[in-house]
């Protein structure tokens, strides 16, 4: 292998310790960056068109910036953000990988962009065509039987799951009242269940690291909704006896409900359909390159099984017999979830993404992601614990604590250090089940060199960990964040801040 | 074809023997047998990135965006500079993941921090959080936020918000249980119920027929009945009409496609969230706050975080996690690029191509309007023939006329409508329905 | 004004210190990015298409890299650049002004990037039209006749300008010798000269930094070619006797050439055809917004006068009768100087930039520009040494002579050190005939604001200077760069490196 | 409009008071009057930046953008990857000036002595320049060198070197005073004369009828005349063919467009230079070389600059300022997606898509070839119609049909062209012929 890593973003350290004014700072009064066409219209002022008591008496101050300096500002904050495109981002559950150029290049096509979601369908046929085939899909992909593409997320995704699992229930005429989710769970799952109306009833996870079957029978009865479950689970451990899981919840008349946050590992491998579960999200940001664009838009879209497919919120794209395509709403809907179509071009990114690794190439992805993660487990292994050191996923979580007692070096201190080495962190204190938890995905687009410099990276500071480390990161744009004082000392905006 | 990932044949069985494996379908055996997908996935190989190219364009080929927009309804076709464009999608930007870590975040956390302080201004009112997913969505969660605060399960929805955001609020009040009780418009305005005790009213400001509501009004009605006063409006007609905050509005919150983002097909857009000072602990989603780093520089942190789903799971104000930031982003650069006066000229000049396609067709035979109350940037019509059809036949002369509702149809012009395009919008109109 | 100087790239010290391996170190045998269309033909082999003699025994090695390492190392390339999108960029004689992002989408237009330059007329009526627009625009800016926009730099269109001048002698029956330019003029000037096939010879410029018209005259005969003019002069300074100038050069039968780099001084103040300049040559990549791409591309486009026309290089887009458009040569061409029709995309953007200034809008960018460059003038004096202070164009040239003097500090010290308060640094040691020269040139672009902080900064740097400053610049991607060890010990590739 | 002159009337006032003007004008004092542009420019008013890029979009729809094209002459259709377009137009690429602070510089600088290694490597000799404005170009500049460094004026010029090619060369020749020997091409490669003292000879491999030369030939008519050997080559060739270099050139020149630059319309395209390590200082252009900053680390800067116009003013070895590093960048970041396995793929279904199109048209009758020389990449056909005429009538067959030269047409096929296209276009020349 060659010395140097592709995925080390060598540059990172440097990133501008100077602080960039706010847009605000920059504004003078009366320049201007804005223009507008020639309308021909008569120029009727607003007291003209507009009745006084609803006019303002002042308008709104913005800014006012020179576009020159409005590019400038926007380029140099650019220049103070990490991301996918600069080196690695192991951030377990995240599923940062590259997201091919293409995609951004699909998205942007003005004949999907200039679209109105209100356009009938007899004008809009190329987009219908598009989601209809993502659908078929992303059905094939979950082993499904039906879907809905409007949730934006998945956290979107698990409500209208959770939704569509008490329409289902009311359906049958009964009432349930609780959901089940592990321990492990990510914090949307509980999040959605209140919103869902249940309560949550949490199953531990047993010395696997796997949900265990014998606490889960325990807490079964009649009055369970259904149960939620990522496989593989945050830890990155396939739930082996899903089998047997399914069987018990279905045996008590409950609902499986399938978090596709850690779709990537099994593509083309196992499906969720296969497995029993009978509702699943997908996020099509981490599994489908959308990119995470700093925190969203993704999309979560919901594949479901038969009988729950009269149930889906509408409208649906179908193909109609005469090969085109209309829209339809399933005869029991539980409603839109999204003002419209939903991601719409996060949908396009998907699609153009299954276009170009089809079938096989979404199964290399799948091992990809899952050799990469247990060579990385691999590597670590005698300088951070591993609390469950079996053959993991797409993502391994390890543990600081040995460092935290040699040396009072905390995972927080270790994610800041790696930062200061040119890699993003891991994703630091979840599962909570795990203490000093670093949870690593390092996704299959990073080279194996790129996995080295990480590891090397990493085994370094676990083993040079000293005091020193409280104050990491010290090449970064600013040094540690005060987060407390933030909280204390509330600045949410300009104006604030200008009073404060 | 798995073009992305690069592990050649020779390190891949490098890394498996060095992880004491001799296959990557080992990788695989924690997985039992039964649930293999032995066969693999039914689905077409992969294609290079060039037919891949070719059949999106194929796909996007086959949608008619020669259609002059004339709809609205919560999506509106403004324009968009080539500066916003080519800053807001610098792959630093649309690459990055949420701002866990702020030492190398500063780039996103200030764009979003300017931009919560824009869009705040726009609302009238002191907070706005870093975004939600769309208006729909967020009337949602400012209804768990108005219910959660005053305790009480309804909730009064004026008929004027647009129909989809109602049918959206609808479908989750089913699992928080709130009672949604529907108020008509007469005239084009909300006419509240004399009396009840709702813990939240929502009208939407102009309402889903353009017209400007009468939000003094709603305040009274709300101080009456002890709810908190929830306003969808529209961000664009801050430009000219009094904010909402400044009427009295506890929760404002709109759909921010207008700024920035083209018409695409309903999304991603962009869920504006604000609220008085007062409420931000039950904010749902991120927020981001200025502080300071070690050395007392200036910094951003997302911040109040205890309201999240990530760490007060089932208790969280809501379970929103991936947001849209790059909207937002995007947002706050044209909201900059517009700046003051340029906000002002872009309301006044919807309002006039409006006003102008406004007086054009009600001279049409057959068409009158569906309320006399004032309007900002649209306005609607009852039409001598089933709305629906005069969409179709109105594409067929190169016009998306509108968007239907109550039987009528919604029309809308932007700043990119001219007097030519109007006159021709009104000339096709006629003849479609003469 | 506002504290905040919006050309400040107060986010400049984070471009990268860790250096950047070369994309030869992130190589990786059998690593591949590229893919290739489905064409359906038969795979025949090289040996089936081609002679054995011909074939290379082994392919030529280039890189193995993923797409992934390929997009983050030329992305952490660009975190290690200065450009003008991130801050101020006074750069005498260059003219580094903001190009509207509006230009680089009309550059990129399908329907002019996917013409192939061969296509007939009847097909290429589009590029035909805009060529014609933009030829009778530059024509009207710079007061001539005729153009042609084949020169794809300035350097080109001085040659060209040359062999015009050179082709119209020998149409008057006469060869002439020598060229005469200022000793303030651009090196290309007297490069070009020579390769025109004529001598160079020297005038001085007088004490008021203007082209000494007694000296003109003494070596003026009828061996005189023509005289090569930047008007105003690399000084900034206009030429006021230009009329006397012109009188005196046509009446020994030369002509006079103008150096256009210039240009932006004077859009729509005056114009060198009124001036009496025979031939013109512009550089669209300063003063019409061509972006300088680290370099290059730009267009050099020549402009002249009624009686040279016959002479310019063919072929030349012309306006049909017929409303339509065709090519045209000129009976007496000089022949092509490009092999297709110049820098087509970058014509394309100097267009777009005219049509949204406009005539008005053009003499707007000379006033801003020349506002700007006299407002610093009179900033810096007292700080710096003024050799000629008088109202200057846009720029004005400063010595650092008092500070050498009184410290040891350089020029080239200065310009390290502007590069650590985030600007980029003036052009320095040119014109050759002002020691210790910093030739700043602001551009209309750029705001009082920060106009302001690059004054406050150049000042605090003569004031502050000491001995320090020759380790400056210490917060930049890499320290002082030993320029003499490259040409010592030449590595001009990977490879000699590699031997090296 | 002037929407890129940020100053405020207040800020221009406050200026101009502070170097004691009181108007705009009075900065153009020292002009003249009887100079001044009295009445201003006689153009329009400046347009918004929306009627601006609608004018361009029509001047654009004027251009046929949907023929196939079958074109070569020195401007090839290739596919160029999206990676590539994203990466080399970022800003700090495109709005950077010549590296002349490099320590500011070293994105451009690294990525530069990339290209050069690359570009260096193609050619199969020791150094590459950082490039010059394009093949035409490039190849007045090897012909410079060479007359400087053998002293003698004679060029042999190859009639197989595209026409505007030498066309550009004997128009630059009138300054330097070189005299250029046409020399002809014969059943399609260079047949050289028996005797002379050229200071250079210059052939084009493969040649403007796609035909590959012999070099081997032509090197030791170099070595018989003490020329230099100067060849102008297409770059793409190198993935199959011997590199020039390996065959003996001195200098080798080429258009590097192929790599990742569209059509464009001819431009801006990509001069490449490159010769042996013994005529570096003869070199025209920029050089980057690899060196150390003050503490040791490694750095690239612009060196040899002696050679240079802006130092060595009238004795400069050219003079080259601005070049076209932005493509040669573009050209860089292609070449490292392309691999060296990409290159060789390319090359060979150039080869392959030439080679079907020439089996399906020489079926056509009265079409014949224009030499029976081994081509690569493109071909020449001699037609029973005026060749201006034949692409007139392909062109409403929507192909682009060839380049016409010396009474016969010039035929190509990229990597982009499938076997459908290829059947297509020769059904319609068929169709047209008849
Ligand atoms: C395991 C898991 N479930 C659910 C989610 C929520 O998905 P989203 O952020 O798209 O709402 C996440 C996102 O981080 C996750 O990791
Ligand atoms: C005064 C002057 N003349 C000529 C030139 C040469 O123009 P180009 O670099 O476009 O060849 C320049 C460029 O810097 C210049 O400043």
């Amino acid at each position: 292998m060659s010395s140097a890593a592709g995925g080390k973003a060598t540059s990172i350290p440097l990133m501008g310790r100077d602080d960039e004014p706010t847009i605000f700072e920059l504004s003078e009064p009366g320049r201007v960056a804005a223009s507008f066409r020639d309308q021909g219209l008569p120029e009727w002022t607003a007291e003209e068109l507009l009745p006084d008591w609803a006019l303002a008496d002042e308008s709104v101050h913005l800014t006012e910036v020179s576009e020159r300096d409005l590019v400038a500002h926007f380029t140099r904050l650019s220049h103070r953000q990490y991301s996918v495109d600069l080196g690695a981002y192991p951030l377990g559950s995240c599923t940062m990988k590259y997201n091919p150029k293409l995609c951004d290049e699909a998205a942007a096509l003005p004949g999907l962009a200039n679209v109105h979601p209100s356009a009938p369908a007899s004008c809009t046929q190329g987009w219908l065509e598009l989601l209809a085939d993502l659908g078929d899909a992303l059905c094939e992909v979950t082993g499904m039987a039906a879907i809905t593409l409007q949730p934006p997320a998945g956290a979107a995704g698990e409500l209208t799951g959770l939704l569509l699992m008490r329409a289902w229930h009311e359906a049958q005429g009964r009432q349930r009242t609780k959901v089940i989710i592990p321990d492990s769970a990510h914090g949307t799952n509980p999040a959605s269940v209140t919103l869902g109306g249940y309560q949550t009833v949490t199953v531990p996870s047993d010395d696997r690291g796997l949900v265990d079957l014998e606490a889960l029978r325990t807490v079964l009865d009649d009055d369970v909704a259904g149960i939620m479950l990522t496989n593989p689970n945050t830890l990155g451990l396939f739930e082996e006896d899903i089998a047997d899981i399914a069987a018990a919840v279905h045996g008590v008349g409950g609902l499986l409900y399938y978090d596709g946050a850690n779709l990537n590992a099994i593509l083309g491998v196992t499906r969720p359909g296969d497995m029993g579960f009978d509702i699943v999200h997908m996020n099509l940001h981490k599994t489908f390159a959308v990119p995470h664009g700093g925190g969203g838009p993704g999309a979560g879209p919901v594949a479901v099984s038969e009988r729950l497919a009269p149930f889906l919120p509408g409208p649906i794209p179908e193909r109609r017999d005469d090969g085109g395509f209309g829209w339809m709403t399933p005869e029991r809907s539980i409603g839109r979830v999204h003002g419209w179509h939903g991601n719409a071009l996060a949908l396009a990114r998907a699609w153009s993404y299954i276009l170009v690794n089809g079938g096989d190439g979404l199964r290399r992805v799948a091992e990809g992601a899952v050799l990469n993660a247990n060579w990385v487990r691999h590597q670590l292994r005698g300088h951070y614990d591993i609390p469950f050191d079996r053959p993991n996923m797409h993502e391994c979580v390890v543990s600081a604590t040995n460092v935290r007692k040699r040396v009072g070096v905390k995972a927080i201190d270790v994610a800041k250090r790696l930062l200061e080495e040119g890699f993003h962190s891991p994703t630091t204190y979840f599962p909570l089940i795990v203490d000093e938890a670093l949870m690593i995905e390092p996704t299959e687009t990073e080279s194996p060199q790129t996995l080295a410099a990480l590891c090397e990276a990493l085994i370094r500071i676990a083993d040079d960990a000293s005091d020193a480390d409280h104050d990491a990161p010290r090449t970064t744009p600013v040094g540690r964040v005060d987060e407390a004082r933030a909280a204390r000392r509330l600045i949410p905006t300009w104006d604030a801040r200008q009073e404060a | 074809m798995g073009h992305y990932v690069p592990h050649t044949d020779d390190e891949i069985a490098t890394m498996l023997a060095s992880i004491g494996l001799s296959s990557l379908d080992e990788l695989f055996d924690v997985v039992p047998d039964a649930l293999r997908l032995a066969a693999g996935l039914d689905m077409a190989p992969g294609l290079s990135e060039y037919d891949t190219a070719d059949e999106m364009v194929r796909l996007a080929d086959r949608n008619r965006t020669d259609l002059v927009c004339f709809a609205g309804g919560g999506a509106y076709d403004h324009d968009v500079p080539s500066a916003v464009r080519r800053v807001a999608f610098r792959t630093e930007f649309v690459t990055a993941y949420t701002p866990y870590q702020p030492e190398v975040a500063q780039g996103v956390l200030q764009a979003l921090f300017e931009y919560q302080t824009l869009v705040a201004r726009l609302a009238g009112v002191e907070v706005a959080n870093a975004s939600l997913y769309d208006g729909a969505t967020a009337c949602v969660e400012a209804v768990n936020l108005a219910v959660a605060a005053t305790g009480r399960q309804t909730v009064w929805v004026s008929g004027g918000v647009h129909d989809t955001w109602r049918d959206t609020v609808r479908t989750f009040a089913a699992g928080t249980g709130h009672e949604l009780v529907d108020v008509p418009l007469v005239d084009g305005r909300t006419s509240w119920p004399a009396d009840g005790a709702p813990g939240a009213i929502l009208l939407q400001h102009p309402n889903k027929l353009g017209c400007i509501e009468d939000l003094a009004e709603a305040r009274a009605v709300a101080d009456r009945t002890g709810a908190l006063l929830l306003v969808a409006f529209d961000p664009v007609a801050s430009g000219l009409l009094r904010t909402p905050g400044s009427l009295g509005a506890d929760v404002v919150v709109g759909e921010g496609q207008p700024f920035g983002t083209p018409l695409s097909f309903g999304g991603p857009y962009l869920g504006l969230f604000t609220c008085r000072l007062e409420h931000v602990r039950r904010l749902p989603g991120r927020l981001v706050g200025e502080t300071v780093d070690v050395a007392d520089r200036r910094a951003y942190v997302t911040t109040l975080r205890t309201r999240e789903q990530d760490i007060r799971r089932e208790k969280a104000s809501s379970n929103v996690c991936t947001n849209q930031t790059l909207i937002a982003v995007v947002c706050a650069i044209q909201l900059s690029w517009l700046g003051t006066a340029g906000l002002r000229e872009l309301a006044l000049r919807c309002a006039r191509a409006t006003r102008a396609t406004h007086d054009a067709v009600l001279g049409i035979d057959g068409v009158t309007p569906m309320a006399t109350a004032p309007y900002f940037r649209e306005f609607g019509i009852n039409l001598p023939l089933e709305p629906g059809v005069v969409v179709e036949r109105m594409a067929e002369e190169g016009f998306l006329a509108g968007v239907p509702t109550d039987g009528g149809l919604v029309v809308a012009a932007t700043e990119r409508r001219t007097a030519a395009q109007i006159d021709a919008y009104a000339d096709a109109l006629r003849k479609v329905l003469s």
